[in-house]
C-alpha cells in the first residue's frame, strides 16, 4: 500500500529547491501526509491524532500507519464510532490548549459532526467575543473514482468553503500533502484539510525537511496564455492532463491549483484571468450550488469586463455516485471534459 | 424447528452465503467485482436464523456487511452477484453495488454504508406499521461498533418509546474495523445497556443457528403481539479482514483459529450427522446444489448488460409522469 | 401570536381569483401553513405530522398549534430531542408508504440528522436502482433578524439545494405558505420546505379552499424593466420594498421569486434577464458558496452577450450572526443594500 | 460544609441569580433585552450547589439556560447583563446574548444553545486535562431533552472509556420544552441509565442546594482522585417558562404550584433561621446586596456602550498577527 514506484505524477515541488539545498525525497501523498504528522509530533507535544482506526489498524487508508509505534496510543488515539464526539472533543480539546487532529474517515461520514463543527468550532469564537479559540486541525478525505457508491463518495469541499469561522485546504500535490498540514497546525482557527483519496498513491519529491507551507495562496501549477484551468484537490491530476492535450491542439492553458478554499486567494484567480480572458472551473463536487458556481460568480464580478467568453464550468453530474465503472466514470469530470470545455471557451 | 429437514435447510441457506462470498473473493482478486468488500463469513448463523424467524412480509433493514442478510432474506445469487458486477440485472441495478443491495419487494431495504444510520429508517419503517396496525414487524442488524454511535441510542429510545415493532440484532463480532469492543466500550455488555432504555433485550450464542433461531422466534412473537422492541446480541465473530483493503494487523492469529473451531456451518452439519444419516450425503449435495447456484449467478453476472451511460441520471428524482 | 392584524404585506396571491370564485381569506403565513397541514391530514389519512413540541406545546413557532386536538396524538407526534431518529424514522415512514411531514425546530439543527438527509432521503432511490421512493416532506425554519444568535439564524438553503435527490422550497407568500406544502406532499420524493421565522406574521390572502401550488416554478412578483431582483423566502419583502425605492427613483426593477430551489426554475431567471440586461441575486445566505453564486454563474452562462453588467449579489456578511441588534442588522441584507446594487448595476 | 457562614453564602448566590433573572423579565418586556431568554428561576440550588463544589480551575459548559451557571461560576453580573443587552462591555462582547455567556478567564465555556452540543465540548476540554495530567476537572450541565440527544450517547461512552475528568450534571426539570420526561424517555430513570454506560451515577434533591453541594463533593473528589467520569442526575423544576416564548400550556397549575413549595431559596433561608438568629436580618441584607448589584448591573449595561457596525467582521478567524 506505501511502496515507492516509479514516478508518474505531472506535478512537480513547486518550491524551487536550492542547487545546495537538501537532497529531494522521492514519496507518495500518503507517506508525505504520514510524515507530516510525524514531524508534528515529534516538535510539538501539544499534537495528537485522534480518529476511528488511526492506530491499530493504521489509517483506513493507511496513512497513519506506524505511528502510533512510535507516539504510543495516548497521543494516537483509536476512537469509537461516534463522529459527534471526538470531533467535539477535538474542539474541546483544542481550545484547553491542546493541537488535536482529528481525522474523519471520509467527507460523508462528517455529516455526523456537522452540528459540532459548524455550531461549534466555526461559530465559537464569534460567539465569545473572541475569547475563545479552537486550534484545530480535521484531516478527512473526499471523492469518487474507486466504486465506493454513494455514501462513500461525496465531494463536499464547497460545504465547508461556506462556513466562516473555518479555513478549509485541499493539498493536490505530494509537497502540500507535507507542507500544508503543518500550516494548519500553526494556525489558530480551525482548518478542515481534504485529501482526495485518489491522490494518496501519487508519487513526487520533497525536500528533506520541508516547512510549513502557506496555507492562503493559491498557486499556478502550469502556464498558460489562453484559458485559466481553476481547480483544486483530486482534479489536479486531471486537469493537468487536460492541460497537456490542450497543448497538443495548439491551446495554452494555465493551470491554477486553488490549494486554500476558504478564504479562497481570488486575487490569484483574477491576476490568471486578466492574463487570459477565459476561464474554466473544474471540481467534483455536483455542479448546482458547488465551489465552482462561487468562483465563476467572483470572476464574473471582478473580470467582467476582461472575460471574453463565460467561465465554463466541469463539475460532477447530479447524481448520487453509482457503483458501476461506467456509470461512476460518466458523473465525474474527466479530463476529455476539461479540454472539451476548454476548447469551447477559447472558441 | 429442530426436525432435520428444517435444520437442514438452515445449512444449505449458511452454505450459500459461505460459498458465494468465497466465490466473490476470487472475482475481487480478478476485479470483476470492484470497491470495498465486507464478507460475512463466520457470521452466517446470525443472518440466517434470525430470517427463519421472520415472515416475507416483514422488513430487513441492514449493513455494508450484507450478502448474507440479503441472500437469508431470499434475494437470488443471480441479483446479488449481478449487483456485484454492477449490471443492469443486480438487484440494484448496478447504481449500487456490495454494499447498497436493496429489494423492495421482499422488503430488503438495504444495503446501508453509514454505520448506525440504517437504524433509524428501520423505525420508521416499524412506525408505519404501528400506525396503520399491520402485523408485520421490521428487523434491523448492525454491529457492535454501530452501538457507539448516537443514532443507536436516538432510535433506541424513541423504538422503546412508541412501542415499536423493531427488532435490533446486534451482531457483536468483537471488532469495529481494527478496533476491539474494550476500545470502542466502557461497558461492553451491550444487551445489559439495551436493556436500560426499556426494552427487552438478550444475548445469544451467534455461532449456533438453532439458538439464534430459538432467541429471534421469542422476540419476533413478542413483537409481533405488541410488547415492542426487542433487541438481540449476537456474538459472533468475522473470520475474514474487516474489507478486501484490511491487513487484518490487529488480531491475533490464535484469536481468530479459536473462533473457527466454532464455525457455525460443520457444526450443523455434525450435528445433521448425528440426528441420523445419511448427513454426508446431506452436505455433498448440499455443496453441489449451492456450487451450482453461484456458478449461474456468476454465469449471469458476466453475461448480464452494463447500464447505459445515457441513463446516468435516471433514478436520482422521480419522473413527473409518477405520482405519489 | 396568530392574531390578525391589519395587512402591511406587499404580496398578492399570485394566481388571480376569478370574479364568481369563493372569497379570498385574509390570515397569516403562520395560519397558511397551519391550515395547509390540517387539509393535508384530513385529506389523507397516510399524513402525520412529527418532530419536537408539534402536539402539546403546539410548535416552537405556534405553527401547529391546535392540531393534536383534532388529530390526535399519534398523527402530531411529538418526538423527544432525537433528530436524527425521527427524521429517519421519517423517511423510513415515507417508504412503507405513509406521507411523512417532519418538522425539524430550524435548519441549525437539521445538522444533527444531516447523514439522514443526504445518505439515505436524497440517496437511496438511486443506490436501489429506482425501488425505493422518499415521499417524505421535512418542514424546518430558517434565517435571522430576531437577534437568536449564531446558533439559532442560519441560512443554509444553499446546502440543501445542492443535493440531488431533494426538492428545496421556500414559500415566501401567504398564498404559497397554503399551497406548496400541498405541492410537497403530492412529490414522489423528498421535499424540504423553508420558512423564514420573519414571514410567520405576514398578513395576506388566499381562496377559500386553494389547490396544492406548484413547486416546480419561479413566479414574477413585480414586473420590471431595468433590473432583474432574483431572491426567495425572507428576502422577498425586503427586495419588493427595495423595489418601491428604485421605483422612486425612476429605475424599474422585476421581483422574481425563486420559490423552488432545487431543481432552479432558470428559465425564468434567463426569461428576466433577458429583458432587463441586469441582475442582482438577494439571500440572506452567506456569500461564499452561497445559492446566489449559482444563480450568478448560471445566468453568465445562459445569458453572457445580454447582460450589460455583471450579476451582483446582495448577502449576508460572513459572520457567525451575532446578537445585538446593530451587528445583526448589518450583518444580513436590507432593502437599502439592494437599492444599492441595482443602482449600480445599471449605472 | 455546613456552617453558617457558608450556607449564607450559598443563598446569596440563589438570591442574586433568582434577582437578576427577575429583572431580566421586566427587561424583556421593556425591550431591552431581546432573543430568546430561558429562565433558571427555580432551579438555582443545581448551579449554586455544583459550582459549590467545583474550584476556579475547573471548566464550566452549560445551556442556553445558562444565567445561573454563568453567575455561580463568578462571572459579574454586569458582564452578563451588558452581554443581555447586547453591549460591548458584555462577557460576550455582545455578539452572543442570553444563550451564549463566555469567560474564558472563569473557564466557563458557554452558553451552548443546541441541546446536547456542550457534552463533546466538556470531554474534550477533560481530555486536554487527562492527557496533560492536570488536576482539574470539566463539569458540564445539560436537561433531561439533551439525555435523548445522540450527542449524549457518544460523550458517555467516550468519557468512560477514556476515564475522563468529566462531571455530567443532567438537570432533571421533567419537561424538554413541552414534552414531559414520559414523552421523552420509555425509561426515565436517568442515572439508572448513565450507569449503564460504565460510570458512577446518582440521583439528588436539586431543590436542596446542600444536597446537590454534597453529591457535587462527592463526585468531584472521586473525580479528582482519578475514577473517570460521574454523572449527577438533579431532580429539580423551572418554575417558569420554557421561555420569554412559551405559554406554557402543557403543564397543570397545581404541578406548578406545588414545586414552589419546594423553592429552594426560602428553604435555605428557613434552615438558616433555625441554626440562629438573626436570620430575617441576613436575608434582609442579602437582599439589599443583590438589589444593588442587580442595579448596578443594570446601570452599567444600559450606559455601556455598543460594539461599533465597523467591527461587524471581528472574531469570526483569528488575525494574522495572532499565531497558534
Ligand atoms: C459513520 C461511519 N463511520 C465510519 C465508517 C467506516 N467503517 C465502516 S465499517 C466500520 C466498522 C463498523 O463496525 P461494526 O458496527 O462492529 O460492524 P462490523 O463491520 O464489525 O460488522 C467502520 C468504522 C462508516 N462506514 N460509517
Ligand atoms: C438540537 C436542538 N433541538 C431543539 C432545540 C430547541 N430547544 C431548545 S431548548 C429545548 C428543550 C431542551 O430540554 P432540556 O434538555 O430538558 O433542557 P431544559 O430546557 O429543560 O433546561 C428544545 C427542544 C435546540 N435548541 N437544539
Ligand atoms: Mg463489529
Ligand atoms: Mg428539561
Amino acid at each position: 500500500m506505501t511502496g515507492r514506484k516509479p514516478a508518474r505524477s505531472a506535478t512537480k515541488p513547486a518550491r524551487g529547491q536550492p542547487e545546495d539545498g537538501p537532497e529531494p525525497v522521492r514519496t507518495t501523498y500518503r507517506e508525505a501526509m504520514r510524515e507530516a504528522m510525524r514531524e508534528a509530533m515529534r516538535r510539538d507535544d501539544r499534537v495528537f491524532l485522534m480518529g476511528e482506526d488511526v492506530a491499530a489498524y493504521g489509517g483506513c487508508f493507511g496513512v497513519s500507519l506506524g505511528l502510533v509505534e512510535e507516539f504510543g496510543a495516548e497521543r494516537v488515539r483509536d476512537t469509537p464510532l461516534s463522529e459527534s464526539a471526538f470531533v467535539g472533543a477535538g474542539i474541546g480539546a483544542a481550545i484547553a490548549g491542546m493541537r488535536p487532529i482529528v481525522e474523519i474517515m471520509t467527507v460523508n461520514f462528517s455529516l455526523l459532526a456537522m452540528d459540532q463543527i459548524l455550531n461549534t468550532a466555526a461559530a465559537i469564537q464569534h460567539m465569545s467575543g473572541g475569547q475563545v479559540r479552537v486550534p484545530l486541525v480535521i484531516r478527512t478525505t473526499t471523492g469518487a473514482g474507486r466504486q465506493l457508491g454513494a455514501q462513500h463518495s461525496h465531494s463536499l469541499e464547497t460545504w465547508f468553503a461556506h462556513i466562516p469561522g473555518l479555513r478549509v485546504v485541499a493539498p493536490a500535490t505530494v509537497d502540500d500533502a507535507r507542507g500544508m498540514l503543518a500550516g494548519a497546525l500553526d494556525c489558530p482557527d480551525p482548518v478542515v484539510v481534504f485529501e482526495h483519496t485518489g491522490l494518496y498513491g501519487l508519487q513526487g519529491t520533497v525536500g528533506d525537511a520541508p516547512d510549513a507551507a502557506d496555507i492562503d495562496t493559491a498557486r499556478v501549477r502550469r502556464r498558460g496564455s489562453d484559458v485559466s484551468l481553476v481547480t483544486y484537490g483530486g482534479c489536479l491530476p486531471r486537469t493537468l492532463a487536460a492541460a497537456d492535450t490542450l497543448a497538443d491542439e495548439g491551446i495554452s492553458a494555465e493551470v491554477l491549483d486553488l490549494r486554500t478554499l476558504r478564504p479562497l486567494d481570488f486575487s490569484a484567480v483574477a491576476a490568471s484571468v486578466s492574463r487570459t480572458h477565459h476561464a474554466v472551473v473544474v471540481e467534483e463536487a455536483w455542479r448546482s450550488g458547488g465551489l465552482a458556481a462561487e468562483v465563476a460568480a467572483r470572476i464574473m464580478e471582478s473580470s467582467f469586463y476582461e472575460l471574453d467568453a463565460p467561465v465554463a464550468r466541469v463539475c460532477a453530474a447530479e447524481v448520487p455516485i453509482p457503483y458501476a465503472h461506467q456509470l461512476e466514470q460518466a458523473a465525474i469530470p474527466q479530463a476529455a471534459d476539461v479540454v472539451a470545455a476548454a476548447r469551447q471557451a477559447v472558441d | 424447528m429442530d426436525d432435520r429437514e428444517h435444520l437442514r435447510d438452515l445449512l444449505g441457506r449458511m452454505l450459500l452465503i459461505r460459498r458465494f462470498e468465497e466465490r466473490c473473493v476470487e472475482l475481487y482478486s480478478a476485479a470483476r467485482i470492484r470497491g470495498f468488500v465486507h464478507l460475512y463469513i463466520g457470521e452466517e448463523a446470525v443472518a440466517v436464523g434470525v430470517n427463519a424467524a421472520l415472515g416475507p412480509d416483514d422488513a430487513v433493514v441492514a449493513t455494508y456487511r450484507e450478502h448474507g442478510h440479503a441472500l437469508a432474506k431470499g434475494l437470488t445469487p443471480e441479483s446479488v452477484m449481478a449487483e456485484m458486477f454492477g449490471k443492469v440485472t443486480g438487484c440494484s441495478r448496478g447504481r449500487g453495488g456490495s454494499m447498497h443491495l436493496f429489494d423492495a419487494e421482499r422488503r430488503f431495504y438495504g444495503g446501508n454504508a453509514v454505520v448506525g444510520a440504517g437504524l433509524p429508517l428501520a423505525a420508521g419503517l416499524a412506525l408505519a406499521d404501528k400506525m396503520r396496525g399491520e402485523e408485520r414487524i421490521t428487523c434491523c442488524f448492525f454491529g457492535d461498533g454501530a452501538f457507539a454511535e448516537g443514532e443507536f441510542h436516538e432510535t433506541a429510545n424513541l423504538a422503546a418509546l412508541w412501542g415499536l415493532p423493531l427488532l435490533l440484532v446486534c451482531e457483536n463480532n468483537l471488532y469495529a474495523m481494527g478496533t476491539s469492543l474494550s476500545h470502542e466500550h466502557a461497558q461492553t455488555d451491550l444487551a445489559m445497556r439495551a436493556a436500560s432504555y426499556g426494552m427487552a433485550a438478550w444475548a445469544v450464542d451467534g455461532m449456533d443457528v438453532s439458538a439464534v433461531e430459538t432467541a429471534a422466534r421469542r422476540a419476533v412473537s413478542a413483537i409481533r403481539a405488541g410488547d415492542g422492541p426487542h433487541f438481540l446480541e449476537a456474538r459472533t465473530y468475522r473470520f475474514r479482514a474487516h474489507s478486501m483493503y484490511d491487513p487484518d494487523r490487529y488480531r491475533e492469529k490464535e484469536e481468530v483459529e479459536w473462533w473457527k473451531t466454532r464455525d457455525p456451518i460443520p457444526a450443523l452439519a455434525a450435528r445433521l450427522q448425528r440426528m441420523g444419516s445419511p448427513a454426508d450425503a446431506d452436505t455433498v449435495e448440499l455443496e453441489e446444489q449451492v456450487a451450482r447456484q453461484v456458478d449461474a449467478a456468476v454465469r449471469a453476472a458476466e453475461e448480464a448488460p452494463e447500464e447505459p451511460v445515457a441513463d446516468l441520471l435516471r433514478f436520482v428524482t422521480t419522473p413527473p409522469e409518477v405520482k405519489a
